[in-house]
């Protein structure tokens, strides 16, 4: 019965779907506002990756906003895990000395490559969002590898916070130099250099640190007496 | 003159400082939510009469739009913004003392962003950003329902959570195909390049809007969470989430059906929707014999009145509209707040539990009644006002099909006033409480009652101070053009 | 090409149904991290390199890493 | 082969989205429900870059000289799924959480049986 009858509304809901997407024809000519960013991004921002000016630049507030929800999942996670009692620890089978030393040996290798993507953000592929993630994996790595060294909680929260202020302080910098809030105030630099386009890299690092820190304290707080 | 930008910031920025001050500083976190709330009333009201006259347009960036996002900080967005701050003010003060269960910073710092998200989302100009904003407050309420880890409260918070965010991914599914076929994400920009509704492609995304913030608005067959989540959380959060989440989700449906569509073919229907929801609200909220079960169910009831006014859809009946949510989002949250000392005086939640309530606290109890009276829209309060208002505004219409309405419009009314009648007829003139317990509400939790029944008489009684505010914010609604023209100046 | 993609879809779509159909939950949420594997390789053909890596990195890592500890601290069996 | 060409990445798209639909009306397991989210995000991810991508186009990487920036595709759609992306596994991360505090409370993730509360 339930699943007639879902089936029915998703029938529906095809048949809206293709009147819609029969008036779009795929792969069609670029709309005004990209073709926009696309001619006078290098001009007005610095960043080569056109991608990386929207996301920091052009449409920087919904990055703001997206920061934000990863910090309210990690404090929202944490208080509903908050008080959970410690249960007994199940036998854990104890990896083995070589994985544990590949796991040591990989780990600072995982958060370079972590460092470089989010640094060479406005130069290539990647930025704050993928270098985060790459080093909360070797945070997991490290969790599955050597479980009984653990980082303190204490430490990825304060990570979180001062990341989420350096964003907010380099956008009200912004607003007192130009009057504009996360206005690109500092020189925009050679493009398809390291040190060009103006607070887009700084942004980006305190973006990297910030979602590395709050991914892997979620994974810590999901691993946590498992 | 004050930035708007810091409405937004202000809040944040303290909710990124709060889980940095649990080193040593962990007495004075309570207190950085009224103060913050504070300042956003303070500048909200100093924005208002500036913005009466002229929207304000803050552009983010420096990039004018449609290419950058911009803020538009119109007099319907301050009246928001307003509500929102002094609510959450209240609501603050009155957690002082009263949230000491859980995590106590926590709650806080995600108190604090749940009213970001709502300052975001009145103020942004840009759908894209709004939803952002949306994702905020949603996700912000699934977490301050399950804080606490209790049992009702994590059920809830897993339903809630579930329907909101397929509600979320039909609102983004739909602003995927309006990009696909515009091209552009400011509001303003969008509107100018949609002539009318009439054709079926445009049609579909509107449905999804509708369904997708239907959702978070509670609009009848999409209420299903909505009774547990606001009974199982703590009384502040129930307030805070009766107050304004769910009338946030209303302001979003009625930018995005006035101004990016606008479509006024569809407001019979609204009509319809809201008045189906406000009978379903009162008569479920009838039946209740839990306290809080019944002011959830009949939050319900008042989105529907509010959604109701809305499809009106003269200037008259929209301005009654946000005169109705300004109404409830006062009432509704002094009845949450008295309720909760007299709940956790009672040990229950049963109404039959808070007999004889009158004699022990005194003053919350007539509190409590004036709350009851201004939602039944008795004269000295401010419910009379604005449900005059849309009782005339329907009146005015004059057409055979809105009498019908408005006669099971007012019949609602009248259910409203019979179960609210029984409450207050248990906690006057039932039975004796022989326990020392139930003793008067302490002092912090005393103040903002006695602010919100101030506010609550002061307003009945001259409503005018609203009257300016509420008729330009109704004109920015209904003048698509004018709010078109301003946006991309 | 097109046959690439094309079988690249239908990947991604079994992937689904199948996390629709299992019963075992670690193979359903494994089935979707299939599901978001394909889904990186297709946004690497429509040209958007970033979300790609943003994809595989945090769609298929880290989401079927967080899946995976959920299902061990809770239960295994639809 | 011109109907694949026009087509395959919106039949992906909304394939992916209907059954990730299918999945929360039909099952009943919290964790199964979650995965469902997942999914349809996936393909509303999916469905906002088709709307950006130009054929035969290039990525909008000013990444060597004598790229032509008329043949780049839509960089708008790219930003916004960044976003949403993050927006999906902060959801999953709390739905998971609520997950785990459920089945201590309860026992079990069947949302049938979980029926202390009234719907």
């Amino acid at each position: 019965m339930r699943k007639i009858f879902s089936l029915i509304i998703l029938i529906i809901l095809a048949l809206g779907v293709y009147i819609c997407i029969s008036e779009i024809p795929f792969g069609k000519p670029g709309t005004a506002v990209g073709n926009y960013y696309i001619e006078k991004g290098i001009e007005e921002t610095g960043a080569v990756n056109i991608v990386t000016s929207i996301v920091l630049n052009y449409r920087g507030f919904d990055t703001l906003g997206e920061v934000t929800i990863l910090f309210l999942a990690s404090l929202g996670l944490g208080a509903i895990l908050a008080t959970v009692q410690n249960k007994t620890r199940g036998v854990i089978t104890p990896p083995s000395l070589i994985l544990t030393t590949a796991c040591r040996f990989l780990f600072p290798f995982i958060l370079m490559f972590g460092a470089y993507i989010f640094l060479h953000g406005h130069l290539t592929p990647g930025g704050g969002f993928q270098g985060g993630a790459i080093i909360a994996s070797g945070f997991l790595l490290r969790y599955l590898g050597c479980p009984q060294k653990r980082i303190r909680q204490s430490s990825f929260v304060a990570i979180e916070s001062l990341g989420g202020i350096a964003f907010i302080i380099i956008g009200l910098l912004g607003f007192t130099a130009g009057g504009f809030f996360l206005f690109n105030f500092l020189p925009k630099g050679v493009a398809n250099t390291l040190l060009s386009a103006g607070i887009i890299p700084l942004i980006y690092i305190a973006i990297g640190l910030k979602v590395g820190a709050e991914m892997a304290g979620i994974i810590d707080t999901l691993i946590e007496e498992s | 003159m004050v930035n708007p930008i810091l409405l937004i910031i202000a809040p944040l920025s303290a909710a990124f400082i709060i889980p940095l001050m649990g080193y040593g500083l962990k007495r004075i976190v309570k207190f950085i939510p009224p103060l913050v709330m504070g300042f956003n009333l303070v500048v909200s009201l100093s924005l208002a009469p500036k913005v009466i006259k002229n929207p304000i347009i803050v552009f983010l960036g420096g990039f004018p739009p449609p290419f950058g996002i911009n803020l538009y900080v119109g007099p319907l967005g301050i009246l928001f913004s307003c509500v929102i701050s002094l609510v959450g003010f209240i609501v603050s003060i009155y957690a002082l003392n009263y949230i000491k269960q859980g995590a106590e910073q926590k709650y806080h710092a995600l108190y604090l962003l749940l009213l970001t998200g709502a300052t975001g989302i009145v103020l942004t100009g840009d759908i894209f950003n709004l939803f952002v904003f949306y994702e905020i407050l949603c996700i912000s309420s699934y977490a301050l329902v399950g804080y606490t880890g209790e049992k009702a409260g994590i059920e809830s918070a897993s339903k809630y959570l579930i329907q909101g965010s397929l509600g979320s991914s039909l609102i983004l599914i739909a602003i995927a195909l309006l990009y696909g076929k515009f091209g552009t994400l400011n509001m303003a920009d969008m509107a100018s390049r949609i002539d009318s509704v009439h054709t079926m492609e445009l049609f579909f995304p509107l449905v999804l809007f509708i369904t997708g913030m239907g959702v978070e608005s509670a609009i009848f067959p999409l209420n299903a969470w909505l009774p547990d989540a606001h009974s199982s959380a703590p009384s502040t959060i129930s307030a805070i989430l009766s107050g304004i989440a769910i009338k946030i989700g209303i302001y979003a449906l009625c930018r995005v059906i006035f101004t990016i569509f606008g479509a006024t073919d569809i407001l019979q229907f609204l009509m319809l929707l809201g008045l189906v929801t406000l009978l379903v609200g009162e008569f479920s909220a009838f039946s209740q014999d839990n306290i809080k079960r019944m002011l959830a169910y009949s939050s319900t009831g008042q989105i529907g009145l509010i959604v109701f006014a809305m499809g009106v859809g003269t200037q008259y009946g929209i301005s009654g509209g946000l005169f109705q949510f300004t109404t409830h989002a006062l009432s509704k949250s002094l009845l949450f707040l008295t309720t909760g000392y007299m709940i956790y005086r009672a040990g229950s939640m049963k109404i039959s539990a808070l007999e004889g309530m009158g004699k022990k606290m005194p003053l919350t109890s007539v509190a409590f009644t004036i709350g009851a009276f201004s939602l039944i829209g008795l004269p000295p309060f401010i419910g009379f006002p604005s449900k005059f208002m849309i009782v005339y505004s329907v009146l005015a219409r004059q057409s055979g099909l809105y009498i019908v309405f408005l006669a099971l419009v007012l019949a609602g009314t009248v259910i409203e006033g019979a179960y609210f009648f029984k409450v207050i007829q248990a906690i006057y003139f039932k039975g004796e409480r022989k326990d020392d317990r139930a003793k008067e509400a302490p002092l912090s939790a005393l103040i903002p009652v006695i602010i919100l029944v101030l506010l609550i008489i002061g307003i009945g009684i001259y409503p005018k101070v609203l009257t300016s505010i509420l008729d330009s914010s109704a004109a920015e609604l209904l003048d698509r053009i004018g709010y078109i023209k301003e946006a991309l100046k | 090409m097109i046959i690439i993609i094309t079988s690249l879809v239908i990947t991604m779509l079994a992937g689904a149904i199948a996390a629709c159909a299992l019963r075992d939950l670690l193979s359903a949420a494994i089935a979707s991290c299939l599901v978001s594997l394909a889904a990186a390789i297709l946004f690497y053909f429509l040209q958007a390199p970033d979300v790609a890596m943003a994809e595989a990195s945090i769609g298929a890592a880290l989401v079927t890493a967080i899946l995976v500890i959920a299902i061990r601290r809770t239960e295994r069996q639809e | 082969m011109d109907f694949l060409n026009n087509y395959i990445f919106y039949i992906g798209a909304f394939g992916l989205i209907f059954i990730g639909l299918y999945i929360l009306l039909t099952r009943k397991n919290l964790i199964k429900l979650i995965i469902g989210l997942s999914i349809v995000d996936t393909g509303v991810n999916l469905l906002i870059i088709c709307m950006g991508y130009l054929k035969n186009g290039t990525a909008p990487i000013f990444s060597r000289k004598g790229l032509n920036p008329e043949t780049m595709v839509d960089p708008t759609p790219q930003a916004l799924v960044l976003t949403s992306i993050v927006i999906g596994v902060a959801v999953l991360a709390m739905a998971l959480s609520l997950a785990i505090r459920l089945y201590q409370h309860y026992g079990t993730l069947d949302m049938r049986k979980i029926k202390e509360q009234k719907w």
